[in-house]
């Protein structure tokens, strides 16, 4: 077939592709804080001895580790506002991958905060730790470091997940694709490009947790 | 504009048969090719190893979505003449033998080098020592992990959707589309995803329990 | 292929909208359905062939065409200057409004009204163009996948107004009466017939074919079935946009 | 004589303590005071509920019946009782449990700021102070990991000793630790008990018992069978227990 | 003398081989022949190369220099040469190394089929015949996790014979084992010596090598230091570091 390829309409669109890249990095940025925070929280309820507080965590990570992710965007952002809540497409991006990010989180720390031994639990209670210090400042550590390999590459997945924000019309790199093909009508080429951005940001991601690792987790184990 | 009916119903069922069936695709392409990625991976062949592993990055490191995008505009410029099946298989299976690659890989090397070696004295070949010996072993190591990424391509079918593929989300999209009621499709669509996922992900879970339990 | 070719092989392959009821949507027993299949029904058995559509989505339907998985494209495309660079049009064979619908209790006279507000379109849709042409500098522009989305986000108040097409009003009104109501017309479209470039024999296929159900009556019967309206006038020209290959 | 609670100098008293695991009885109305500067060796057979009665002392276990009074302060199962009597209260256990994210200096300073409001500068100050006490000063600055298990429970004490606690209870300090270690910890341990500090101590090791303990416990099956001075305790054990028991530990020796 | 490698009963004869791990020299200049029928034993502190010599027959390891004939055949790292000598030279591993997922029997037929190409019932005749040989027939439908050490290791030696080979190597076959079953894995290798087989053993187990050895080779530091017959061996050393090791370990036995 006659096809030439014309990957020159794609680079006049170098400024939109920049700042769809940028809103995707922000997006995931947000959304791991947010997936990590309720990772974070979400074990310390996981974990409770109270029933009432462990089964809603525990029914939140079943319902969102088994439901695809467009479905998830689509009810917090359609669904949510019928309730009252007006999430704006950014927030509502940010806040769906942190729930779906964070679901996953939940389930990869407490494996790790499990791997903790009750004689290092025990020695706080005994310094005269409380319970919140306890889980922060002697749990929590090495138990991070322990699953740091595993959240890394949920980390990263979630970065790839960003691109089904465009379905809500949150402005990231997807969305600033969609636009140049249907100006340019270079799909292959736009997409191709993009792919290859993508590319690009999730081994940035990986290697900023590579550095995170090496500068936070570098006591040394035996 | 109607209410959701015994149709409506029965057309997002249609669309639940695309799902399963796009999975089970990815599910045997991608093992399959998923087999010889593994294979490849942990090959003494350095080159082979390389260009695996960056088969694998490239895969693991971009979305699902646009390797659909790149893949369903991509074979079309190649002048193969291929409906969108064509394309979400091929776009499925590279996808998730790069996943399944890595899985194997992880759990071939989790094999006690012992083993390998028992079967290079008894002077066992390649085939016969992956395939009587090593992958036996490997793929029971590997079923927790193995059943989670099946979760997961399940779920990224609904991305199939984007490029116009009438499967579980594309039914409910079409559905609210003339029923104008998203959120009760979207929410009997999640559903009937939990109902598929949910069993498959215990299941993995319980694996994954009982073999730690016997490796301790 | 060309025309005497698909006669040979006796199919025809046509794009066409799978979810935009009621133009081109697969309905809920599976079948392709709407104005544009029905016209597309018509047309193949001009050729004396059978036809197979292609369900495509908004943003695939010049690509389907151009890399030649479709024939010919019945696709509810509105015929744009831009469009014209990548497929050939014919004639046009239906008509379509394009404008902007808000809550009845806002004040909207004039597009400098909305300046500041969230508007929702179809994504890559004739609705985005146009809502971007005319108030893209001054007010945010939300790009939804399909008009369901669209609509969703004007009943869920994610968007103050969308940029919709003569049918919305009574989609909008199905969901919530009497709340929604047309402000302003953005512009009229008019919808083609899609071929390549260049190939003369589609073209001319094209034309006479819809000469000859605008004379039979064909054209209003169908046109009053599906969108409860009588046949709209057809421009005989529109600049920079060519019916015929030259 | 020796369970008059009312005692001027008493530190710790126990009263009849009964402790349910489920429905195994782990400790049988147990009772027992202790004075400042009194130094306890504890020992019994394995399963005998040492351990359990030690860890109640520090209210890491609940019991279900008797009173436990500490410096004054009645264990009544309030968050502000448990502070208190932890803050009183400093232990080592056979395992270390040194936080392995930490450094030994940290390891040290974390309860004092934590607990007791201590500016970091002053709580470096006294973790030095104890790490000097335990002779490991040097290695203030590295991971548990990267030291040797007697070191590791030396830093344990020392973090122990950094909330100043009226009593140290040690649940077999020396157990996990090779032989050449044994020493080093029981030396710092004898040091301890040299300057007064109130100790009770779970161990085998008789050497030890006979060098600086007052008292001897033999508990077994959840009771104390016999307490005696140590030269009393091991001359002339009363009961057939603590003989049987004594037999088989210094056959070891 | 011994070296003579082209001797008409030679079966295996290494010449000048010489082994590095990177920068690490793990084989230095080693050359050794063995005739047809002869039984060695190899001995030599830990680290001193024995494991990494006789992997180096059976080609588990790459040479740098030397020459390795097995045969006739020599080691010339194409494959052809590989799969004979494979074929020809059995191996029993300290860890038995037996397939966990296949039974015993599939343990023993699984090379014959698929090296040798036999079909299964002659196969499964083969194997019933070396797992009578070791006696252990009655185990044949087991997995091997069903199976204690001294049974696997049993089974392990089955299975190498079930190849037929010329030569059999085993590399410390009983020191994973417990006491119990030392023994009945040593009768099994007397056995086989008894009947004839070429065998070059690992081994620390001294009374193993005066019972059947022909020859003891002693390996120190990646070299052959001393060979001699086991009564020679034994009663007279001749070097200091044989002396010394011998003196070691003849005080555990
Ligand atoms: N969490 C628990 N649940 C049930 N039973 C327990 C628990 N902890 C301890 N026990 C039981 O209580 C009894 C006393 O245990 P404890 O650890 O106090 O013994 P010990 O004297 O310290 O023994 P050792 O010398 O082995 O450390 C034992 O029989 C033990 O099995
Ligand atoms: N794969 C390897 N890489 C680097 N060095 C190795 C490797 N394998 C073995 N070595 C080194 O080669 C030397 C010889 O090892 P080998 O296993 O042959 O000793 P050995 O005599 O069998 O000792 P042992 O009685 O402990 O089994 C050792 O110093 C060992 O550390
Ligand atoms: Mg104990
Ligand atoms: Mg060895």
């Amino acid at each position: 077939m006659g096809y030439t390829f014309d990957f020159g309409a794609v680079f006049d669109r170098a400024p939109e592709l920049l700042w769809g890249s940028l809103g995707t990095i922000g997006l995931a940025l947000a959304g791991m804080l947010l997936a990590l925070l309720i990772g974070i929280l979400g074990v310390a309820a996981r974990t409770s001895k109270i029933p009432l507080v462990r089964a809603p965590v525990i029914g939140f990570v079943e319902v969102v580790r088994n439901t695809p992710f467009l479905v998830q965007i689509f009810f917090i952002y359609f669904a949510l506002p019928l309730m009252g809540i007006r999430l704006n497409p950014t927030v509502t991006a940010i806040i769906a991958l942190g729930i779906n990010g964070g679901a996953y989180a939940i389930e990869i720390i407490r494996g790790g905060v499990e791997s903790v031994s009750k004689g290092q639990i025990e020695a706080g209670f005994a310094l005269g730790l409380h319970k919140g210090d306890v889980f922060r400042l002697i749990v929590l550590e090495p138990a991070l470091r322990a699953i740091y390999p595993s959240l890394t590459s949920q980390f990263v997945m979630l970065t790839l997940t960003t691109s089904v924000c465009t379905s809500i019309a949150a402005y990231e790199l997807t969305s600033a694709a969609q636009r140049i093909e249907s100006d340019t009508f270079r799909s292959f080429e736009v997409y191709f490009t993009v792919t290859a951005i993508y590319l690009v940001i999730s081994t940035l991601m990986m290697g900023m947790f590579a550095l995170i690792s090496r500068h936070h987790f570098n006591y040394p184990t035996r | 504009m109607g209410p959701i009916g015994e149709n409506e119903f029965l057309f997002i069922l249609q669309g639940l048969k695309w799902t399963v069936l796009l999975a089970i695709i990815g599910f045997v392409g991608g093992g399959l090719f998923g087999i010889l990625i593994a294979l490849a991976r942990t090959s003494r062949n350095r080159t082979v190893r390389v260009a695996t592993s960056g088969y694998i990055a490239l895969f693991q490191g971009t979305p699902l979505l646009m390797q659909l995008f790149v893949v369903y505009y991509g074979v079309a410029l190649l002048g193969i003449d291929v409906n969108a099946w064509i394309a979400v298989a091929i776009a499925f299976t590279l996808h998730a033998s790069a996943f399944l690659g890595e899985i194997w890989r992880g759990s071939i090397e989790a094999v006690p080098k012992g083993q390998n070696e028992a079967a290079n004295a008894l002077g066992l070949h390649y085939v016969s020592r992956m395939k009587d010996v090593i992958l036996p072993q490997a793929l029971k190591i590997s079923m927790p992990a193995t059943i989670g990424f099946l979760v997961q391509l399940i779920k990224g079918t609904s991305l199939a959707a984007i490029v116009g593929f009438i499967e579980l989300t594309r039914a409910g999209q079409i559905i609210s589309n003339q029923t104008y009621r998203p959120l009760l499709v979207f929410g009997i669509v999640g559903l009937i995803y939990f109902i598929i996922c949910w069993p498959l992900s215990h299941l993995g879970s319980g694996l994954e329990k009982r073999m730690a339990k016997a490796v301790r | 292929a060309t025309v005497e070719e698909i006669k040979a092989k006796g199919t025809l392959v046509v794009g066409i909208q799978g979810d935009n009821a009621p133009w081109g949507f697969v309905n809920t027993s599976g079948k392709q359905d709407g104005f544009d299949a029905d016209i597309a029904t018509l047309f193949a058995k001009e050729l004396g062939v059978k036809v197979e559509f292609q369900p495509l989505a908004v943003a695939n339907r010049i690509p389907a065409l151009t890399t030649g998985k479709v024939d010919i494209l019945f696709a509810t495309m509105a015929m744009t200057e831009e469009r014209a660079k990548s497929i050939q049009y014919s004639k046009p064979y239906a008509a379509n409004t394009i404008s902007l619908y808000a809550a009845k209790a806002d004040a909207v006279k004039a597009p400098a009204d909305v300046a500041g507000w969230e508007i929702g379109v179809p994504k890559s849709s004739s609705q985005d163009k146009a809502v971007t042409d005319a108030v893209g500098s001054t007010a945010t522009i939300r790009r939804f996948d399909d008009d369901a989305a669209t609509i969703q986000a004007l009943i869920s108040g994610q968007v103050r107004a969308v940029g919709g097409n003569q049918f919305y009003g009574q989609r909008l009104d199905a969901a919530s009466a009497g709340t929604y109501e047309s402000k302003i017309d953005f512009l009229k479209t008019y919808n083609g017939v899609g071929t390549r470039l260049g190939e003369k024999d589609w073209n001319e296929a094209a034309n006479s074919f819809i000469d000859k159900i605008k004379a039979s009556g064909e054209l209003a019967t169908i046109t009053k079935k599906w969108m409860g309206i009588d046949l709209p006038t057809f421009p005989e020209s529109i600049p920079n946009i060519p019916f015929t290959v030259k | 004589m020796l369970n008059s609670s009312n005692d001027q100098s008493t530190l710790i008293s126990l009263e009849k303590l009964q402790k349910w695991y489920g429905s195994f009885h782990a400790l049988k109305n147990i009772s027992l005071s202790v004075r400042k500067g009194e130094k306890i060796v504890l020992c019994g057979p394995s399963g005998s509920g040492k351990s359990t009665l030690i860890r109640c002392i520090n209210a890491l276990e609940t019991i279900q019946d008797g009173k436990i009074v500490v410096e004054g302060q009645l264990l009544d199962g309030s968050t502000k009782a448990v502070d208190t009597i932890r803050r009183e209260v400093g232990m080592v256990f056979q395992s270390f449990n040194l936080f392995p994210h930490m450094t030994v200096l940290q390891n040290c300073t974390l309860a004092p700021m934590r607990v007791r409001g201590t500016g970091r500068a002053d709580a470096e100050r006294l973790a030095r102070k104890y790490l000097e006490r335990v002779r490991i000063l040097d290695q203030a600055e590295k991971y548990p990991a990267q030291l040797s298990g007697g070191q590791q429970q030396r830093v344990a004490i020392a973090r122990a000793l950094c909330m100043e606690p009226k009593v140290m209870l040690f649940d077999e300090p020396t157990s996990a630790l090779d032989p050449e270690m044994v020493k080093e910890v029981l030396d710092t341990m004898i040091g301890l008990a040299r300057d007064g500090m109130t100790m009770i101590c779970v161990t085998h090791e008789m050497g030890f018992a006979r060098q600086v303990a007052d008292r001897v416990i033999f508990m077994a099956s959840g009771e104390i069978i016999e307490e005696a001075k140590p030269e009393i305790f091991f001359k002339s054990p009363q009961h057939e227990r603590t003989k049987a028991f004594l037999g088989e530990i210094l056959a070891h020796h």
